[in-house]
C-alpha cells in the first residue's frame, strides 16, 4: 500500500511536464488544480499509513517515518493551496498583460518541479541523494525568484544562486564526510547513506568526524534555511520572487532545510549526544531571533517584513529542536503552524502588491476597509506571527520557553526578551498596515483572481485556527513519534 | 453549577458567534450579542453567588492534546466574588450597550463589535476561573487581544491607533514577566496545574520565591496600572467605546488584583517577609496619590476617569498591602481584615467606575465631545444621567453613606490596627499611607467637584452642551441598576462582608465575620466595637432625618415662601457662559500648590488692537504638565531601541562578497570550536 | 432605648442652640478688641430668624443641586455632630462612627457646598469652590495624622471612647507632648476648616479673599439661614471636638441628672473659652495670602507627624 | 601517489587564485579539473572501485571540457579580459590561502586515521581545496571567478568523495554531476541577463537590495 507515496512525488513533476506540453491556459489550470487535489490527499493519504504503521517504505530508495510525513503534510498542504494561489495570481498577471502565454506555462512547470523536488527531498531514504533533491530544488527556485526579469529580482537571484550553492556545497562536503566514517561499518555502497542504517549504527560512527560533518551540514543546510549570520540572501529572495514563489520559499523551503540539518542531528545526538548540536543550534537560533527582532523596526518593505518574520519563526523552531524533548513536539509544530500562517501572510502580501504595484510599507494602510480579504489575511497571519493566541505558535513558543527554562534559564530569558522584542515591532508593522485608513486606490482585482485566491486564503485561516489550540490526535502520535527519533521520551504531566 | 456554567460559557459563545450570521443587519446584531451577553453575565452573577456561598471549591477540566495544558477550571471563593463581579459590571454594560452602540451603525462592524465584547467577558470570566498556568496565559492572552481590538473601535482616528499599540504593546511586555513567574512555579512542580502551583514537591527557594514576587508584581501591575507602569492606562481606555471603556477600567484591570491574590496568598501560601507587604503598600499609595493627582488636570472627561482607576487600584492595593504585611507578622484577624477591605473596595471601584463610563458615554452620546469645558448645565438637560453620574462621583469620593466610603474606612481601620505591629518603621509607616490615602481621597473629592460641577452644573458652555438630550432607556437602566448597586453595597454592608470574608478567610487562615460585623450586622467594628465602629445605615437614616429637620426648622420658622427665581448677578452685565469659572481656573490653586509634580507650562499669547495696546484682540492661553514617566522612562527607551536598530542596518550591507565571508567566518570559527 | 433617643435629642437641641452663640461671642469678643460695642451676643440668632422668614431669591441659573444643598449641609453637619460626646461621654450615637466618619461627614458637605458654588454660574463661586478645594484637601492629611495620634494613647478611634477614657483618667500618658503636639496641629486644621482668620475671614466679601463667603454668595432667605446655621455648627464641633478630646473632664461620664447639669454647664464653659480664643486670634493675626496658607497646613502636618513619632519613640 | 595528485590539485589552487587573467583561471580551472580526473582513476585502479572510472570520464567530460567552454563563451561576450582590483590583493590572498590549508591539516587530524591508508592525506587536501574555492569567491569581484571560484569548491568535494571516501555510490556521483551541470548553466544564464540588465558583471555593484 505504497501508491500514495509514489504519487504524492511523482504527480507534481507530471503536472509540471504536462503544463509545458499543453499550453492553453484553461488547461494548465485544470492541471494545476488536480495537482493540488492530488498532493493534498497522497500527503494525507501518507501521512494516515505513517500514523498506522510508524512507517512507508517504497523499495530502498523513499521511505517516510514521521518526521517525514509531518513534512509531506506541511509541504503537501501549503503547496496544494500554494498552487491555488498561483493559478490566481499569475492568472492576473496574465490578464494584465505582464506575462506571455509561454512565460505562464513554463512559470508552471517551473513551480510543480520545485515542488516535486522538495516532496522528493523529504521522503528519500538516502541522504545524498536527498541533497540532490535539495539541491534540484534549489536550482528551480533560483529561476523562480529571477522569473520576472527586473534589476531588483536578478540581483535577489544572483545573490540566492550564489550564497546557496556554496552552502548546499559544504552540506554535500557534510554528506561525504558521514559517509566516510559510516562506510567502514555499512561498506562501500548505498547502505551507508541510508538515514535509517546510520540511525542503528551512529553509537559506532566516529565522534570527531561527526561533529565535523553536522557542522558543515549545519551551515550548509542552515543556509538554506535562513539562520543568521547565513540569512543574507532571504530578505531579497523573498522580496523580490513573485509571491505564490515568496510563500513557498518561506513555508516549505525553509522548512524542508530544517529538515535536513534535524536528519544529520538525529545521528549527531546519537554519536555525541545531544549537547553538541543542541548548544550550536540554540546559540545560533537565538542569533537568528534577534536579528529579525531589530530589522522588523526598520523595514520599509511589507514583503521583506515577512521575510524576517520567517527567519525569527525557523529560529524559534530550532531553538525548541536544539533543547530536545518536548521542545522538539514544539518545534515540529511551530513549523507548521509558521507554514500556515506565514503562506497566508505572503498570500495578503500579495494581493496587496498587485493592487498597488509597490512593495512600500509606508504606503500601505486601511487594508481592513480596503481590501477585506487581504487585510484579513495579514491581520490574522500577524496576529498569529506574533505569537498570540488562538493560534498554535503561541503554543510552541510557551512550550519552547518552559523546555529552555528546565534546560538553561537564561536562555530563556533572552528567548522572552527578544520574543517581546519581535512582537513589538512585528505588529507594529502589521497593524500600521491593516488598520486606519486606506491611502492610495490602486486598481482593482480581476474576479478570477478574488476567487481563487481567497479561497487559498479562507482555507488557510481556517486550518491555522483550528489547529490553534488543539492538536488532533493524529498529528499529536506523529509528534511523538518525531520526539523519538531524536531519543527524548515524552515526559508531559497534563 | 456546571449547568451554570455551561449557560455561561453557552451565552457568550452564542454572543460571539450569531452577531456575525447576519452581516449588515445592525439592530438584529445588536440585540442578539448583547441579549446573550446579558444572559451570560446574569448566569454568571448567579454562578458567583453559588460559588461564594459554596462549601467546596468546585472544579471542572477537559483535558487537551497539548503538553501541560489542560482547560481546567476552579471556583473557589475567590475566583466566585470576581466572577460575580465580573457579571455585574457585565450586565449592566450589556443593556447599556443595547442603546449606546446605535451611534455606532454604519460606521462600525456591529457584529465585529459585538461579538469582540462578547469574547471580551468571556476571557475575563475564564481568566479568574483557570486552574491550569497555561490555560490561564492563554485567556489573559486572549483578553488582551479582544480588549486590544476593542480599543480600536474607532480605527480610522490616528489617537486611537496610537493608544491601542501603546497598550498592546505594555500589556505584551507585562505577559512576559507573567509567563517567567509561572515558569519558577514550574520549574519546582514539573507541571503547570495550579494545584502543583500551590503545593509543589519541593519548596521554592528563598531567592526564587522573590523573583516570583517581582516577576508577578511587574507582570499583574502592568495590567492594573500601578505607577509607572499606568501609562497606557490614560490612552487606552477612553479611546475605546465607553461600555468598553467601562468594562476594562472597572473589571479588566481588576483581574490582576485576582492575579496578585491568587499568587501572594495562594502559590506562595502567604508566606513572606514584610518588605514585600510593604512594597506593595508603597506601589499602593504612589499609584494612588499620583493617580489622582493626573486626573485632577484632565478635562477629558475619560481620560479624568482612567486616571482614577489609577488612584483606586493603588488604593486596593494599600489594603493588600497591609494585609501582607500584618500576615507576615502572624497577625491573622489584620491580616485578613485588610485583604477584606481590598476585596471590597475593588467591588466597589468596579461598580461606581463602571457607572461613571457609562455616564461619561452618555454625555459622549449626547454631546459628541468629551471635553469638560465644552458641557455645563447638562442636569437640567439630562436629570436621569445626571442623578446617576452624581451617586457614582460621591461613591468614588467616598463619602457617607456610599460604598466607596465604606472600603476606604476599612482601609483607614486596617492602616490604622498597625500600633499591634512589632517594628516602630511600620508603626509610622502606615499611618503615613493612611494620611496620603486622606490627601487621595480629598484630591478625588475635589476632582469630582470639578467633573460634576463643571459638566452638570451652570450654563452650557457649548452648543453641544445647549443641544444634549437625554439618553435612551437602556442607557438609562443600565446605569441605574450600578448606581442602585452603589448605594447597596454602602447601606448594606453587611451583606458583602460576610461574602468577603468566605473570601479573605482561606487566604489569611481565619474568619473574621463576627470580629468585624457588630450588633447583629448593624454596624460594622474591626475589630472591636472599642477601637472603631461604623453603621452606614444608622449614619444614612440620621443625614434623611436630620434634613427633614432641616426643612421642618424652616418652614417653622419661616413658614411658608415661595422663593422667587431670578438671573445671577454678573456685576451688573448679563452672565454669559464664558464669565463662568473653568475647569482649568478650578484647579489652578492644586496645580500652583503641587508644581513641583506637574511641571507645568504655561503659553499665554495676546494680540492688540492696533489703535492701543490696552485692548486685547484676542488671547490664547495653553498650560500643558509634564507627563514625567513618559518623558524620563519610556521615550528614552524607544528611542535607544530605534537607534539601535538603525545602526544595525549595516550587517545587511546588500554586498555579496561580505555575505560570503559571515558563511565563511562562520564556518571557520564553529570548525575551531569543534575540533 | 427611650433614653438614647432622649439623649440625640437633647444633644442635638444644645448644638442647635449653642452655635449661633458661639458665632456672636466671637463677633462680640473681637468688636470689644477693636474697641467697638459690636452687636449683642444673641445677634446670630436674630439674624437667623429673619433669614428664615425672607423670601429666598434662586438663580435661574441653577438646578435641584442648589435648592438641595443647604438640607445636605445642614444634616451632615449636624450629624457629625452627633458622633461625638458633647457633654455626655458615652453619646449613644457613638457606634454610627467613629472620627473618621465624622471627617467624612463634614466632607460631604464640603463636597455638596463646591457643587452649589458651581451651580450659579458666577465666578466668585466657582472661585470659592476651587479654594474650598486647596485647603479642604490640605488640611485632611494633618487630620487624618493628629486624630490618630490620640486615638494611639487611649487605643480607639471611637471619639466617645477616647473622651470616656480620658474623663476617668485612663491610659493617660505620662508625657503630654504627642497630645500637645496633636492639638496644636487639631487647632489649626479646625481654623481652616471652619474658615476663620488667618485662613479666610468670615466678616469678608471682597472677592479677592473671601473663600467660604464665595461659595455662599448667590444664598439668600431660608436657604442662607441654613448654610450659616451649619457653618456656626461645624465650628461649634471643631471646638467640642478640641474641648472634649483634650480636656474633657466635667463631662458626665454616668446619666444622673447632677452628672448632666455640670456636664452641660462645663461644656458651655470650655466651647465658650475657646471661642474667647479664637475672637483674640482672629484680632492678632492678619489673613494669610491663599497659597501661604499651605505652609501653615504644613506646618500642621509635620505637627501631627511628630505627634505620632514622640508617641512612639516614648513607648519604645 | 594519490597524495601527490591531490597536491597537484592544490597547486593549481594556488595559481587561480593568484591569476588575475579570466582565460587564464579557466584553463587552470581546466588543468585541474584534469588533475583531479586522472587521481580518481588512480583511485579506481588502486582499490579496482570500478564506477569511480565513470566518475573520472564525467569529470573530464564536464568538468574539464563543457565547463570550461561555457566559461570561455561567456567571457568571450562580456569581453572583461583580465581583473585588475580584486577585495584582497594576490600576496595576502595566497598568505590566507596557506593558513587555510593548515587550518585544513588541523581540523581533518582526528579524523584521517579513520581514512584508508592509501589517501591518508587527501581529505585534509580536499578541505583545503573546498576553503580555497570559496575564498576566491570571497576575494574576486567578476563574475565568472566566483563561478571558478565556486567550481574548484566542487572540485574539491569530488576529490573528498572519490578519494578519501573511495568514491560514492554511482547513482549519487551521477545526481551530482547532473546538478553541477545546471548549475553551472544556471549561473551562466544569470550571469548573461546581469550583463544585459546592469552591463557589468561586477558582482560587487549589485547592492541596491539591503536595508
Amino acid at each position: 500500500m505504497s501508491w500514495p507515496l509514489v504519487l504524492l512525488v511523482t504527480a507534481p513533476v507530471m503536472a509540471g511536464l504536462g503544463s509545458l506540453l499543453v499550453r492553453q491556459r484553461r488547461a494548465i489550470e485544470v492541471l494545476q488544480c488536480a495537482q493540488a487535489g492530488a498532493i493534498l490527499a497522497a500527503a494525507a493519504l501518507v501521512a494516515g499509513h505513517v500514523i498506522a504503521a510508524g512507517e512507508v517504505s517504497v523499495g530502498g530508495f523513499l521511505r517516510t517515518d514521521a518526521l517525514s510525513a509531518w513534512l509531506d503534510l506541511i509541504i503537501g498542504f501549503v503547496g496544494a493551496i500554494g498552487t491555488l494561489y498561483a493559478v490566481g495570481y499569475v492568472g492576473e498577471e496574465m490578464d494584465r498583460a505582464h506575462l506571455s502565454g509561454r512565460r505562464y506555462s513554463q512559470f508552471f512547470c517551473l513551480f510543480d518541479l520545485y515542488l516535486g523536488a522538495m516532496l522528493l527531498a523529504v521522503n528519500l531514504e538516502n541522504i545524498a541523494i536527498m541533497w540532490i533533491a535539495i539541491e534540484g530544488s534549489t536550482l528551480s527556485a533560483a529561476l523562480l525568484i529571477g522569473f520576472d526579469r527586473s534589476k531588483a529580482a536578478l540581483e535577489a537571484g544572483w545573490k540566492y544562486v550564489i550564497l546557496s550553492s556554496v552552502g548546499i556545497a559544504l552540506a554535500l562536503f557534510g554528506t561525504i564526510l558521514v559517509y566516510y566514517s559510516s562506510e567502514h561499518i555499512l561498506g562501500v555502497s548505498n547502505e551507508a547513506l541510508r538515514w535509517s542504517q546510520l540511525y542503528r549504527v551512529a553509537e559506532e560512527l566516529d565522534p570527531a568526524a561527526i561533529k565535523v560533518a553536522f557542522i558543515f551540514s549545519l551551515i550548509g543546510y542552515g543556509t538554506k534555511a535562513g539562520i543568521a549570520p547565513m540569512h543574507t540572501w532571504l530578505p531579497d529572495a523573498h522580496a523580490e520572487a513573485p509571491t505564490p514563489i515568496s510563500a513557498m520559499l518561506s513555508a516549505n523551503m525553509l522548512t524542508l532545510a530544517v529538515y535536513a540539518i534535524l536528519r544529520f542531528k538525529a545521528v549527531t545526538d546519537r554519536t555525541v549526544g545531544p549537547e553538541f548540536a543542541g548548544n550550536l543550534i540554540i546559540g545560533l537560533a537565538l542569533l537568528s531571533i534577534a536579528v529579525s527582532a531589530t530589522f522588523f523596526l526598520v523595514q520599509k518593505d511589507y514583503k521583506r517584513l515577512f521575510a524576517y518574520s520567517s527567519i525569527e519563526h525557523i529560529g524559534i523552531a530550532l531553538l525548541g529542536f536544539g533543547i530536545g524533548g518536548f521542545g522538539v513536539f514544539a518545534g515540529a509544530w511551530h513549523l507548521m503552524n509558521h507554514a500556515l500562517a506565514k503562506s497566508t501572510a505572503f498570500y495578503g502580501a500579495g494581493l496587496v502588491f498587485l493592487r498597488y504595484h509597490h512593495k512600500s510599507l509606508d504606503r500601505v494602510t486601511g487594508l481592513l476597509s480596503q481590501m477585506p480579504i487581504a487585510g484579513t489575511a495579514i491581520l490574522v497571519a500577524g496576529v498569529a506571527l506574533a505569537g498570540l493566541p488562538p493560534f498554535g505558535l503561541f503554543i510552541s513558543e510557551v512550550l519552547i520557553a518552559i523546555g529552555a527554562y528546565r534546560a538553561k534559564p537564561e536562555v530563556t530569558y533572552v528567548f522572552l526578551a527578544l520574543l517581546a522584542l519581535a512582537f513589538v515591532t512585528l505588529l507594529y508593522q502589521v497593524l500600521r498596515m491593516t488598520l486606519g485608513t486606506p491611502g492610495e486606490a490602486g486598481t482593482a482585482l480581476g474576479k478570477q483572481c478574488r476567487i481563487f485566491t481567497s479561497a487559498a486564503v479562507g482555507i488557510n485561516i481556517v486550518a491555522l485556527g483550528t489547529i490553534g489550540l488543539y492538536v488532533p490526535p493524529g498529528l499529536e502520535t506523529l509528534l511523538t513519534s518525531i520526539v523519538k527519533i531524536f531519543g527524548g521520551g515524552m515526559e508531559t504531566p497534563r | 453549577m456546571l449547568n451554570l456554567f455551561l449557560l455561561l460559557l453557552a451565552g457568550y459563545v452564542a454572543g460571539l458567534l450569531l452577531p456575525l450570521c447576519f452581516p449588515a443587519k445592525p439592530s438584529i446584531q445588536n440585540i442578539l450579542a448583547h441579549g446573550f451577553a446579558g444572559l451570560a453575565s446574569g448566569a454568571g452573577i448567579l454562578l458567583g453567588v453559588t460559588g461564594l456561598l459554596a462549601p467546596e471549591p468546585w472544579t471542572a477540566s477537559a483535558q487537551s492534546t497539548v503538553p501541560f495544558l489542560s482547560f481546567a477550571v476552579r471556583l473557589d471563593s475567590l475566583a466566585a466574588f470576581f466572577v460575580l463581579t465580573i457579571s455585574l459590571a457585565g450586565l449592566a454594560t450589556s443593556i447599556f450597550a443595547l442603546g449606546y452602540v446605535t451611534e455606532f451603525y454604519g460606521r462600525v462592524s456591529l457584529g465585529a463589535l459585538g461579538s469582540l465584547f462578547n469574547g471580551f467577558l468571556l476571557s475575563m470570566t475564564l481568566v479568574v476561573l483557570a486552574d491550569n498556568g497555561f490555560f490561564f496565559l492563554i485567556v489573559w492572552e486572549l483578553m488582551s487581544l479582544l480588549s486590544y481590538f476593542l480599543v480600536v473601535t474607532e480605527h480610522e482616528k490616528a489617537e486611537v491607533r496610537y493608544a491601542g499599540l501603546f497598550y498592546f504593546i505594555m500589556t505584551h511586555v507585562g505577559t512576559a514577566f507573567i509567563i517567567l513567574a509561572f515558569l519558577i512555579f514550574f520549574q519546582a512542580g514539573g507541571s503547570f496545574s495550579f494545584e502543583t502551583f500551590r503545593h509543589p514537591p519541593q519548596p521554592l527557594p528563598e531567592g526564587m520565591r522573590t523573583l516570583a514576587f517581582l516577576m508577578a508584581l511587574i507582570g499583574f501591575g502592568t495590567k492594573a496600572g500601578i505607577v509607572p507602569l499606568h501609562v497606557w492606562l490614560p490612552y487606552a481606555h477612553p479611546a475605546a467605546p465607553s461600555h468598553i471603556s467601562a468594562l476594562m477600567s472597572g473589571v479588566m484591570i481588576k483581574t490582576a488584583i485576582y492575579a496578585l491574590i491568587r499568587v501572594y496568598f495562594d502559590f506562595l501560601g502567604g508566606q513572606f517577609p514584610w518588605w514585600w507587604g510593604f512594597v506593595v503598600l508603597l506601589v499602593g499609595a504612589t499609584s494612588a496619590l499620583l493617580g489622582v493627582m493626573y486626573a485632577l488636570m484632565e478635562h477629558d472627561l475619560k481620560r479624568l476617569l482612567a486616571f482614577h482607576s489609577v488612584e483606586n487600584i493603588g488604593i486596593i492595593l494599600l489594603g493588600i498591602g497591609a494585609g501582607m504585611i500584618f500576615q507576615s507578622y502572624g497577625l491573622k484577624e489584620l491580616a485578613a481584615l485588610g485583604l477584606l477591605a481590598g476585596l471590597y473596595h475593588t467591588i466597589n471601584h468596579a461598580m461606581f467606575k463602571a457607572l461613571l463610563f457609562l455616564g461619561a458615554g452618555s454625555l459622549l452620546y449626547a454631546t459628541h465631545t468629551r471635553n469638560l469645558e465644552e458641557y455645563g448645565g447638562l442636569l437640567r438637560r439630562m436629570p436621569w444621567t445626571g442623578a446617576f453620574f452624581l451617586i457614582g462621583a460621591v461613591s468614588i469620593s467616598a463619602l457617607p453613606p456610599t460604598n466607596g466610603f465604606v472600603s476606604e474606612w476599612l482601609v483607614f481601620q486596617s492602616l490604622f490596627l498597625s500600633f499591634q505591629l512589632p517594628t516602630v518603621f511600620l508603626k509610622l509607616m502606615l499611618p503615613i499611607a493612611a494620611a496620603i490615602l486622606a490627601l487621595t481621597s480629598v484630591l478625588a473629592l475635589a476632582c469630582f467637584a470639578k467633573a460634576f460641577g463643571i459638566s452638570f452644573l451652570a450654563l452650557p458652555r457649548s452648543a453641544h452642551a445647549r443641544r444634549a438630550e437625554e439618553v435612551p432607556v437602556p442607557m438609562r437602566v443600565g446605569m441605574a441598576l450600578l448606581a442602585s448597586i452603589c448605594v447597596a453595597l454602602g447601606v448594606a454592608p453587611m451583606v458583602m462582608v460576610p461574602l468577603l470574608d468566605r473570601v479573605a478567610a482561606p487566604f489569611a487562615g481565619m474568619s473574621i465575620e463576627g470580629k468585624v460585623l457588630a450588633m447583629d450586622g448593624w454596624a460594622l467594628a474591626p475589630v472591636n466595637v472599642e477601637f472603631s465602629s461604623l453603621s452606614t445605615p444608622a449614619l444614612a437614616l440620621l443625614l434623611v432625618a436630620l434634613s427633614m429637620l432641616g426643612l421642618g426648622l424652616a418652614v417653622a420658622l419661616g413658614g411658608r415662601v415661595k422663593s422667587r427665581r431670578y438671573k445671577t448677578w454678573g456685576c451688573g452685565i448679563n452672565l454669559t457662559p464664558r464669565m463662568e469659572y473653568t475647569a482649568t481656573g478650578f484647579v489652578q490653586p492644586i496645580k500652583r500648590v503641587f508644581s513641583t509634580i506637574y511641571q507645568p507650562t504655561v503659553k499665554l499669547e495676546t494680540e492688540f488692537l492696533e489703535e492701543s495696546r490696552y485692548f486685547a484682540k484676542r488671547r490664547h492661553f495653553e498650560f500643558h504638565i509634564e507627563p514625567i514617566f513618559q518623558t524620563y522612562l519610556y521615550d528614552p527607551l524607544v528611542v535607544f531601541f530605534t537607534t539601535m536598530a538603525d545602526r544595525l542596518r549595516v550587517i545587511q550591507a546588500g554586498s555579496l562578497h561580505l555575505y560570503l565571508t559571515y558563511i565563511f567566518v562562520t564556518l571557520i570559527v564553529l570548525l575551531l570550536l569543534a575540533v | 432605648m427611650w433614653q438614647a433617643i432622649i439623649l440625640v435629642v437633647a444633644q442635638t437641641a444644645v448644638l442647635l442652640a449653642v452655635s449661633p452663640f458661639i458665632v456672636g461671642l466671637i463677633r462680640k469678643v473681637k468688636a470689644r478688641l477693636q474697641l467697638r460695642r459690636g452687636a449683642s451676643v444673641l445677634q446670630p440668632y436674630a439674624d437667623l430668624a429673619k433669614l428664615f422668614r425672607k423670601q429666598p431669591v434662586v438663580s435661574t441659573t441653577t438646578s435641584w443641586i442648589f435648592t438641595a444643598t443647604p438640607y445636605i449641609l445642614f444634616a451632615s453637619t449636624l450629624a457629625a455632630g452627633l458622633l461625638m460626646p458633647v457633654f455626655v461621654s458615652r453619646t449613644p450615637l457613638a457606634f454610627a462612627g467613629n472620627i473618621i466618619a465624622l471627617v467624612y461627614l463634614l466632607a460631604l458637605g464640603t463636597f455638596f457646598l463646591m457643587l452649589a458654588g458651581l451651580d450659579a454660574g458666577s465666578a466668585f463661586g466657582g472661585m470659592g469652590s476651587s479654594r474650598e478645594a486647596i485647603v479642604a484637601s490640605l488640611t485632611e492629611p494633618a487630620m487624618i495624622l493628629s486624630i490618630f495620634a490620640i486615638a494611639l494613647t487611649k487605643g480607639s478611634t471611637n471619639l466617645s471612647t477616647i473622651v470616656h477614657k480620658t474623663a476617668l483618667l485612663e491610659g493617660i500618658v505620662t508625657d503630654p507632648s504627642p497630645y500637645l503636639m496633636a492639638l496644636a496641629a487639631l487647632s489649626i486644621v479646625a481654623i481652616a476648616e471652619t474658615g476663620r482668620v488667618p485662613v479666610d475671614n468670615p466678616a469678608t466679601h471682597l472677592e479677592l479673599t473671601m473663600i467660604h463667603e464665595a461659595m455662599i454668595l448667590e444664598y439668600s432667605g431660608r436657604y442662607l439661614a441654613l448654610v450659616e446655621w451649619a457653618a456656626g455648627l461645624k465650628l461649634l464641633v471643631f471646638l467640642t471636638l478640641i474641648a472634649n478630646v483634650f480636656a474633657p473632664w466635667g463631662i458626665a461620664t454616668s446619666l444622673e441628672p447632677t452628672a448632666l447639669g455640670v456636664g452641660l454647664a462645663t461644656y458651655l464653659v470650655k466651647v465658650s473659652g475657646l471661642a474667647v480664643l479664637i475672637g483674640v486670634t482672629e484680632s492678632m493675626f492678619a489673613k494669610l495670602r491663599l497659597f501661604r496658607v499651605t505652609d501653615l497646613l504644613g506646618v500642621a502636618f509635620i505637627l501631627a507627624l511628630l505627634g505620632l513619632v514622640f508617641f512612639y519613640v516614648l513607648r519604645g | 601517489m594519490v597524495d601527490l595528485g591531490s597536491a597537484l590539485l592544490l597547486l593549481t589552487c594556488f595559481a587561480i587564485v593568484a591569476q588575475r587573467r579570466l582565460s587564464a583561471c579557466v584553463d587552470l580551472f581546466a588543468l585541474q579539473s584534469v588533475f583531479l580526473a586522472l587521481t580518481a582513476a588512480l583511485v579506481a585502479f588502486l582499490t579496482g572501485i570500478h564506477h569511480i572510472y565513470i566518475a573520472a570520464a564525467l569529470t573530464i567530460v564536464i568538468k574539464a571540457v563543457i565547463i570550461p567552454r561555457i566559461l570561455k563563451q561567456v567571457i568571450e561576450r562580456l569581453n572583461v579580459k583580465r581583473e585588475l582590483q580584486m577585495n584582497v590583493n594576490v600576496p595576502t590572498g595566497l598568505l590566507i590561502c596557506g593558513a587555510l590549508v593548515i587550518l585544513a591539516f588541523f581540523i581533518t587530524q582526528p579524523i584521517i586515521p579513520l581514512g584508508f591508508l592509501l589517501t591518508r592525506d587527501s581529505l585534509a587536501i580536499a578541505l583545503a581545496i573546498i576553503l580555497i574555492g570559496f575564498f576566491t569567491m570571497i576575494a574576486r569581484k567578476k563574475a565568472v571567478t566566483q563561478v571558478i571560484g565556486f567550481l574548484v569548491m566542487e572540485n574539491g568535494l569530488f576529490l573528498g568523495a572519490a578519494a578519501a571516501a573511495y568514491g560514492m555510490p554511482l547513482i549519487v556521483e551521477l545526481g551530482v554531476f547532473f546538478d553541477v551541470l545546471v548549475g553551472a548553466l544556471i549561473i551562466g544564464i544569470y550571469s548573461h541577463r546581469l550583463q544585459d540588465a546592469f552591463d557589468s558583471v561586477d558582482t560587487s555593484k549589485l547592492t541596491t537590495l539591503k536595508e
